[in-house]
């Protein structure tokens, strides 16, 4: 079905049942009880799954199949939601110009950096788009918002302001990017006993969004061109010895993956119509390869869970502080309670980069396939305990 | 035929080995395919032995287990060098032990100019011939000493890699199909050097796809078939055995 | 006229004059050896022809159309296919994609999107690749990786990816090198076959006599960069310079 | 309105970097934060609840409701800034949001807080923007701006230093830099003074080298920092180091101003900032009664002195929690209308004033100088001169604040 | 002119900073083959001896001095450093003045440490795997590093100055009869950069060392068979880069006040340098140090960001693009080195 054969397709609707269903899985504690610091299931973090994944979905194309390492994808996050916000700015808060025109700029600018970079590969081919993608931070922060000539308006970011023009602003429109209507940040909560869920509309949009791209992916993955891909990563001498040409083959994969990265960025706009110089930077770029390298690189799968636990860290473990700890902890004796508040205190709050960095380096080491691989071993182990579970084919995409 | 060596002594084997180089149920895996299969032989000190076998057999593998290189890794049985045991070593101390591995695609280093390709086997002990012996022995090698190795012919570098192993003081010379690539008359050069090195007491084992000359120099051959042994004995006895040629190396 | 014209190719390394006006013509649809030895310029002759290397002078002619200056992958499409002395192949990918690309590019050309296509569908490229396993005799290892696999495989993998181009000319360095006899056998029963039924120049270069005499039609002896004698096989064989530089006894 | 409390309490949130190079200064303010929580719970020895002139708190809460708080990291970069808000807004109820260091997350964490509904009480924003074409209706300031540290500066300096010098600045190359260069320079010039060049640096620049030494060939006797930051604390390192303080040109000693101090910035810079005026928001040797207060509730309990992005980020929380009471809501609405030409005293500044044109705050602005001889690791800054506020005072559509076109909007309650 | 020659010289001197990083950085990267981003760190943490040391040095007693006054009103607490104590006021207070460069020698062997445990530990195991994985598990140490380091000094840089004798500044130009004022400290830094620039080159040069491990980077197995133990060199030479980026670090503290992240600031730009100068070539990396360094310099110049607005925000990625494009090794990069 759909052109999938069965492992494919199972993986596929596991994901998609995952992403539609998500505000339930992502919000397991009760929303009064102790542990739901840890529930995910809020808007802007489900839809921050969602945009990163497919940042990295697409990312993956790229560095998955041709190995050639991109340090600068995030110039493409940055330059797609420009283009968003000047389509709010200049037309209406309507997303869907505005994720179009970000799909079609962080296209040509990927076409410009990819044709140029790609004279190069291995390590002098990451260095060069580090290289482009850090300029055009710097021209971003500063020049570009000169107030002469404020394309990006610099360190506090692309803004809608009521003097823009607007022009297919309707009267009594929200001041909030929809689609035709439906305003991205409309939530319904769902109260079931102590629990508490959310279903925005703008995470749906980014779900369906990601559940195309995904399915795309998985056809690019699949597909003779995919398989050329690869061809490239393994042997480029015996590629081009066969007749094929291996420029327009990794360029298509930069520009495609380029593109993804430019729907990340619309829809980052769309769901929150501010345009930030810092998404840009190198540190963002590292941040989609840290993703997709932690999740597997080269599966399916891998880069979205990649993305899913980095932001998780970011927005979850970040905000645990010494109080949360302490109402944690409060049935312990007062000492015991404030030694162990005392040795976990380093890992979160303001320590939460610590924690994550050890996870990067647990991850590397003992699954050096990546979260995928650690699924996978999970799988095995309960094939091995009974009678293999259905889920586990979600961390079995091939290769 | 196969002389299998009497360990009922136990672990005593810096003793009992029965010969020079001993390999006694070895066993190797890539990962997890089960490559070299139990297998067991002797060479004796100063012999040259031919190992023989199709495409595939498990002769690479053999020679780099014993050679104690990274992949296939050794899980079982025991390899004895001159009462040294190679299977507790790594390849370094292997190769200080005495064992000097030719490998199939040569692996002349980048980077490196054919001298300092020598020069190099040279830092660690023992040393074995000078480099203006290996240049008389190999006079082309002589004539290119500043050129990059990897640049050299296939022929040139097949003598590098030969060069490279003698610049050693070897007890075991392994040689990993020397002929292949090499004109005619180097390949009668390299014969003749082979039965120089046998001269001056260096045991070899030679595998080669080229069985009627590794047998014409060998004295004793084996013959490895999907990692296990077939056949072990004098290398007269292959060449008379009309089944053992037909079935095992086509000729 | 032949399909492969070579006029006055010169090629130098830094001091080194490797090639030194090569004239070489080869007939369409023969079989044509390059032998001589080691280091005499046979490969850096190929690797010109190619587009690996360009020649400081001289000119090359496919079929009326110059060579040089093309990049590899524009000579490939124009129907000069090449095996190489140490196997290209895809490291990473099954035997069966390995076999399946170069289906790929004779039928679409040097770069085309198929971005959402399924691979297995396109029936076609199957059953060509599967087809050309079976010619090749490695069915049975169509799953697996290709870099797993020993040597002499991945040569005749390599020779398979290049037949299955359906190339106009086909350049082999050493082909059998390294290859149990049995499969040389095959290999020279192959070549044979496919110059017999298909329209396909081959070009070889080989030191295995065996290979070369079996197949040869034609025979350039190259030695320091230029061709010392081009003859009939038969008149090579007795030939006393070609004896004294590159055969030896052997012959 | 947007997470109106329903329970017994009522949740406030605390967006401050915690990671990256301001992590010392959010940590300062969420020091700050907590303490303010505790004064409102009626723990503590009750802090500036004492000494604010207005007695809506009781210490018994917010209106009754016990006051909660969470936390977020900033990582002082908008997104990360506003997510993090989100996260507080959407997930843990908070209806306002104090906290930040910088002015790109103030105005950006602003700009939500008016989409989502909640008030934005805005930490440490010192850019004309916050309150000036970025204004809104929902957000405050307590800080001041580029434009009061002109206006307090310029007449200390003309008295230190006269009023024929020739100025040379260095600006890093971002929107709160050129606003404040634009300040210093207009009041200065408005001094007498010449502005011999303006030098934009990058942000990331760590090493300012090649930027001070064209400076000893300018015919500048007068350097002017505008950085923040470990930016400034580089630039005035390598400034020193090129011994600029030492040399002597047009016949005068030759000075180094840095427009926004902080004490961090004091600590980080060292011994280099000995003589180097500047300007704060507030500093904890300040002795009003307020000021006392607070110097005396932070120290005891956290064992040094508070510093102004502290005391900001205290009064901010208190001011709010008082217009919560005084308005009877949590209505961001009910609230900001409460804020809005708000006079009071006993919070650490002195007499302020929030205005209603722009929420923003008016009330004396500090000079400081680098302390000759520091006797702790605290006193590393003096006060020079307290500027009386109506000094500081600009009209509300000032042109460097947005002029006529400027507009906070219309106050959003959210959903 | 002589504006020209002061530019040279910070040029010179951002130079030697980014050589003296980079330097090390190809060691491990261009000749280890470890893609190494906990690099930076290590400069980091060189810095941080010498924060260390001077805050060691100046661990004090506390007497209470009922005279004055804290902030709180309370009696006056009065540190006096325990080596003032010991060795008098006057020589306690010399040694904690000359701290910076007596973390030298603390350096050295905090700094070998620190590699050999971080390879024998960790890198190790990572020789065989992809580089994607050294870039994370890297950048994972990287990370816990620095927050080690900001749990116990914080994020505010602190202020690490030199001897007072080499504070100040001294006239280049004294001896051609111009002003050409530069920081002593900065001409230290330069002196102490070449130094230890030579003595890599020289060790890497009149011994075999160099070619071993290049040989060792290029074919690890081939080299094992010729009898050399590669491993160990490996420790070596990791335990070498680091101590140079320590080293490095230990110098810079006066320059700018370390803080944390100081690390991370300098490895994007230290890469770029590696890799402009060629992967595997020392001389390559010292020479695109330097060269960006002045670069950088001149961009920075008021002539340079009137002409070009916002060059000096690009410069050195532009001159990366440029060389990268012109040259396909960089300036001085060997075939094959991590090309694939
Ligand atoms: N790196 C590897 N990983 C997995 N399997 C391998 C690897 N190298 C070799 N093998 C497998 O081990 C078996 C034996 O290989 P080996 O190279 O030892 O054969 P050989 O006798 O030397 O063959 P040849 O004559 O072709 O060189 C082969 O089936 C091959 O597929
Ligand atoms: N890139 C290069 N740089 C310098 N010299 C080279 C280079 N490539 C080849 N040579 C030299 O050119 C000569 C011809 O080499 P070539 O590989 O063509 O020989 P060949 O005839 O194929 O030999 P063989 O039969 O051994 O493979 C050799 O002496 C070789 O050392
Ligand atoms: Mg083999
Ligand atoms: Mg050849």
């Amino acid at each position: 079905m759909l052109g999938l054969n069965k492992n494919d397709l199972t993986l596929l609707l596991v994901v998609a049942v995952l992403t539609l269903f998500a505000p339930f899985i992502l919000n397991p504690f009760p929303a009064d009880s102790a542990m739901a610091q840890f529930n995910a299931g809020y808007p802007d973090l489900m839809q921050r799954f969602i945009i990163f994944g497919i940042f990295a979905i697409g990312f993956n194309i790229l560095f998955g199949l041709t190995g050639y390492l991109s340090f600068g994808h995030a110039a493409f996050l940055g330059v797609g939601s420009y283009a968003a916000v000047w389509m709010f700015k200049l037309l209406s808060y309507n997303v869907v110009p505005a994720i179009g025109l970000a799909i079609i700029m962080a296209g040509l600018f990927s076409v410009l950096i990819g044709y140029v970079s790609l004279r190069r590969s291995g390590i002098y081919f990451s260095i060069l788009t580090l290289a482009f993608a850090q300029m055009s931070f710097a021209l971003a922060y500063s020049v570009l918002s000169n107030p002469k000539f404020n394309l990006t308006n610099g360190e506090t970011g692309l803004q809608v302001y009521k003097n823009d023009p607007q022009i297919f602003h309707g009267e009594g429109m929200q001041d909030f990017p929809h689609f035709f209507g439906i305003y991205m940040n409309s939530t319904h909560t769902m109260n079931v006993g102590a629990w508490s869920f959310d279903f925005n509309a703008g995470y749906y949009l980014c779900a369906i969004i990601m559940i195309a791209v995904f399915y795309l992916s998985i056809r690019i993955f699949r597909s003779p061109f995919g398989m050329m891909l690869r061809a490239i990563k393994s042997n480029q001498t015996r590629m081009s010895y066969t007749g094929l040409n291996p420029r327009p083959h990794t360029l298509a994969a930069f520009v495609i993956s380029g593109m993804y990265a430019g729907l990340a960025g619309g829809l980052m706009a769309a769901m929150d119509p501010l345009a930030g110089a810092e998404r840009m930077q190198w540190t963002a770029s590292g941040e989609v390869v840290l993703m997709t390298i932690l999740g597997g690189t080269g599966t399916l799968i891998g880069p979205v869970l990649g993305a899913g636990f980095i932001k998780y860290f970011e927005n979850i473990f970040s905000k645990i502080n010494d109080n949360i700890l302490h109402q944690w902890f409060a049935f312990l004796p007062d000492g015991i309670e404030d030694f162990v508040v005392f040795i976990i205190h380093p890992f979160i709050g303001k320590g939460w980069h610590l924690t994550l960095g050890i996870m990067f380096m647990l991850v590397v080491i003992f699954l050096p396939g990546g979260l995928v691989e650690g699924g996978q071993r999970i799988g095995k182990w309960i094939k091995s305990r009974g009678k293999s579970d259905d889920k586990t084919a979600t961390t079995e995409p091939a290769e | 035929m196969n002389v299998k060596p009497d360990f009922s002594k136990g672990h005593n084997m810096a003793e009992t080995a029965p010969a020079f180089l001993s390999v006694w149920n070895m066993e190797s895996y890539y990962g997890e395919s089960y490559i070299v299969q139990n297998i067991s032989f002797n060479v004796h000190e100063g012999e040259i032995l031919a190992l023989l076998g199709r495409n595939g057999a498990g002769k690479t593998s053999t020679l780099r287990s014993i050679a104690r290189m990274d992949d296939p890794q050794v899980t079982h049985g025991e390899i004895w060098l001159d009462h040294k045991p190679l299977h507790l070593m790594k390849s370094h101390e292997a190769a200080q032990a005495g064992i000097g591995l030719v490998p199939e695609d040569r692996r002349i280093i980048p980077g490196l100019t054919v001298e300092e390709n020598i020069e190099l086997a040279q830092i660690a002990p023992p040393i074995g011939w000078s480099k203006e012996r290996l240049y008389e022995l190999f006079p082309r090698l002589g004539e290119r000493r500043k050129q990059e190795g990897v640049t050299l012919s296939g022929g040139e570098q097949q003598m590098l890699a030969i060069a490279r192993a003698l610049s050693r003081d070897i007890k075991v010379l392994l040689l990993d199909e020397p002929y292949e690539g090499l004109a005619p008359v180097i390949v009668d050069e390299i014969e003749k050097t082979l039965r120089i090195i046998k001269e001056q007491g260096i045991t070899t084992v030679i595998v080669e796809q080229n069985a009627v000359r590794a047998l014409e120099l060998a004295d004793r051959a084996v013959i490895l078939d999907t990692g296990g042994i077939v056949f072990d004995g004098a290398a007269d006895e292959v060449l008379a055995n009309e089944e053992l040629r037909a079935e095992y190396l086509a000729i | 006229m032949g399909i492969l014209e070579v006029k006055d190719v010169g090629k130098r390394f830094g001091g080194l004059q490797a090639l030194g006006d090569v004239n070489l013509s080869v007939k369409e649809n023969s079989v044509h050896a390059i032998i001589g030895p080691n280091g005499a310029g046979k490969s850096t002759l190929l690797n010109c022809l190619v587009g690996k290397l360009i020649p400081d002078t001289g000119s090359v002619m496919f079929d009326g159309q110059s060579v040089l200056g093309r990049s590899p992958h524009e000579i490939n499409q124009m129907g000069i296919s090449r095996v190489f002395q140490t196997p290209e192949i895809f490291g990473d990918l099954s035997v069966m994609e390995n076999m399946m690309i170069p289906c790929f590019a004779s039928r679409d050309g040097a770069f085309r999107m198929h971005a959402v296509k399924n691979m297995m569908t396109e029936k076609d490229i199957v059953e060509k690749a599967e087809a050309m396993l079976v010619d090749m005799n490695m069915a049975d290892k169509r799953h697996m990786h290709a870099d797993s696999m020993s040597r002499g495989d991945k040569r005749r993998l390599e020779i398979g990816m290049c037949l299955a181009q359906e190339p106009r000319l086909l350049l082999l360095d050493e082909p059998t090198a390294g290859m149990a006899r049995a499969d040389t056998n095959n290999t020279i029963d192959l070549l044979k076959q496919i110059s017999d039924e298909r329209d396909i120049t081959i070009a070889i270069i080989e030191h295995d006599m065996h290979v070369v005499f079996s197949l040869a039609q034609r025979i350039t002896v190259l030695a320091q960069g230029t061709p010392l004698v081009e003859d009939d096989p038969e008149n090579i064989k007795g030939h006393p310079k070609v004896r004294e530089a590159y055969l030896g006894e052997a012959a | 309105y947007t997470n109106e409390p329903t329970g017994s309490s009522v949740t406030l949130g605390f967006n401050v970097p915690q990671t990256g190079p301001y992590a010392d200064e959010g940590n300062d303010e969420l020091l700050a934060q907590q303490l303010a929580v505790e004064h409102l719970n009626g723990e503590g020895d009750g802090g500036c609840l004492n000494t604010f002139t207005s007695k809506a708190l009781k210490g018994n809460g917010i209106l009754g409701k016990k006051v909660e708080f969470v936390t977020g990291d900033t990582q002082t970069k908008s997104d990360a800034a506003r997510a993090s808000a989100k996260s507080m807004i959407e997930k843990d109820g908070a209806v306002m949001i104090n906290g930040g260091s910088s002015s790109g997350v103030a105005v950006a964490v602003q700009g939500l807080c008016q989409e989502a509904g909640v008030i934005f009480m805005a930490g440490l924003t010192h850019a004309n923007d916050t309150t000036g074409k970025d204004r809104k209706a929902n957000g405050f300031r307590h800080f001041f701006n580029a434009y009061m540290s002109g206006a307090a500066l310029a007449p200390v300096l003309a008295k230190e230093m006269g009023n024929d010098r020739n100025a040379y600045h260095l600006t890093a190359d971002y929107n709160w830099g050129w606003t404040q260069e634009e300040s210093i320079v207009a009041s200065t010039e408005a001094l007498g003074w010449n502005t011999v060049n303006t030098v934009k640096t990058p942000l990331a620049s760590t090493d300012f080298s090649s930027y001070i030494a064209p400076v000893l060939n300018s015919g500048a006797d007068t350097l002017v920092l505008n950085h923040y930051g470990g930016n400034m604390i580089n630039s005035l390192t390598n400034a020193v180091q090129f011994g600029l303080l030492d040399k002597v040109v047009n016949g005068k000693d030759f000075k180094i101003v840095v427009p926004l101090y902080s004490e961090l910035m004091a600590a980080g810079a060292g011994a280099n900032i000995k003589g180097v005026l500047g300007s704060m928001n507030y500093n904890w040797q300040l002795q009003n009664e307020g000021s006392k207060q607070f110097v005396k509730s932070f120290g005891e309990k956290y064992g040094k002195p508070p510093s102004n992005s502290a005391q900001t980020c205290y009064a901010q929380v208190l001011l709010y929690a008082d217009a919560c009471e005084r308005a009877g809501t949590f209505n961001p609405c009910g609230v900001a209308e409460a804020l809005e030409n708000f006079e009071f005293d006993g919070l650490g500044n002195g007499k302020t004033m929030y205005r209603k044109d722009d929420h923003q705050c008016f009330k004396d602005v500090l000079v400081v100088r680098g302390a000759e001889n520091p006797t702790n690791a605290y006193d590393t800054l003096e006060i020079v001169e307290i500027t009386p506020a109506e000094q500081v005072t600009y009209a509300p559509n000032h042109p460097m604040f947005g002029g006529d076109e400027a507009t906070l909007g219309t106050c959003n309650a959210g959903a | 002119m002589d504006a020209f020659i002061l530019q040279i010289l910070n040029g010179l001197d951002k130079g030697s900073a980014y050589a003296l990083i980079a330097l090390g950085l190809t060691l491990i990267f261009g000749t280890l083959g470890v893609v190494n981003f906990a690099h930076g760190a290590l400069f980091m943490i060189g810095a941080f001896c010498a924060v260390s040391l001077s805050k060691l040095l100046q661990l004090s007693y506390v007497t209470i001095d009922e005279t004055q006054k804290d902030f709180l009103g309370n009696p006056l607490k009065v540190e006096t450093p325990y080596v003032e104590s010991w060795f008098g006021p006057e020589v306690g207070a010399a040694i904690i003045d000359w701290s910076v460069p007596l973390s030298i020698l603390l350096a050295i062997p905090v700094m070998i440490l620190v590699g050999l445990i971080m390879e024998r530990g960790l890198i190790k195991h990572f020789y065989k795997r992809e580089h994607a994985d050294q870039i994370l598990v890297t950048f994972g140490l990287a990370i816990v590093l620095q927050e080690i380091v900001k749990y116990y000094f914080g994020a505010n840089p602190i202020q690490t100055p030199p001897p007072d004798a080499l504070l100040g500044v001294s006239n280049l130009g004294a001896w051609f009869g111009f002003e050409l004022p530069y920081p002593n400290w900065r001409i230290v830094y330069f002196c102490f950069s070449a130094l230890v620039i030579a003595g890599v080159f020289a060790f890497l040069q009149f011994t075999t060392f160099g070619m071993v491990v290049r040989a060792g980077m290029a074919d690890r197995e081939t080299v094992g068979l010729l009898g050399i133990d590669i491993d160990k060199r490996f420790t070596i030479m990791f335990a070498i880069a680091a101590c140079v980026a320590g080293l490095a670090g230990v110098m810079y503290a006066p320059i700018n006040p370390p803080n944390y992240h100081m690390g991370m600031d300098f490895l994007v730009l230290s890469f770029v340098v590696v890799v402009v100068g060629g992967m595997g070539s020392l001389p390559g990396a010292v020479l695109a140090g330097f060269m960006l360094g002045i670069l950088e310099s001149f961009a920075s110049t008021t002539w340079a960001t009137t002409t070009l607005p916002g060059i000096n925000q690009i410069i050195i990625y532009l001159v990366a693009i440029i060389v990268l494009l012109t040259r396909p090794r960089g300036l001085m990069g060997r075939k094959g080195v991590m090309e694939e």
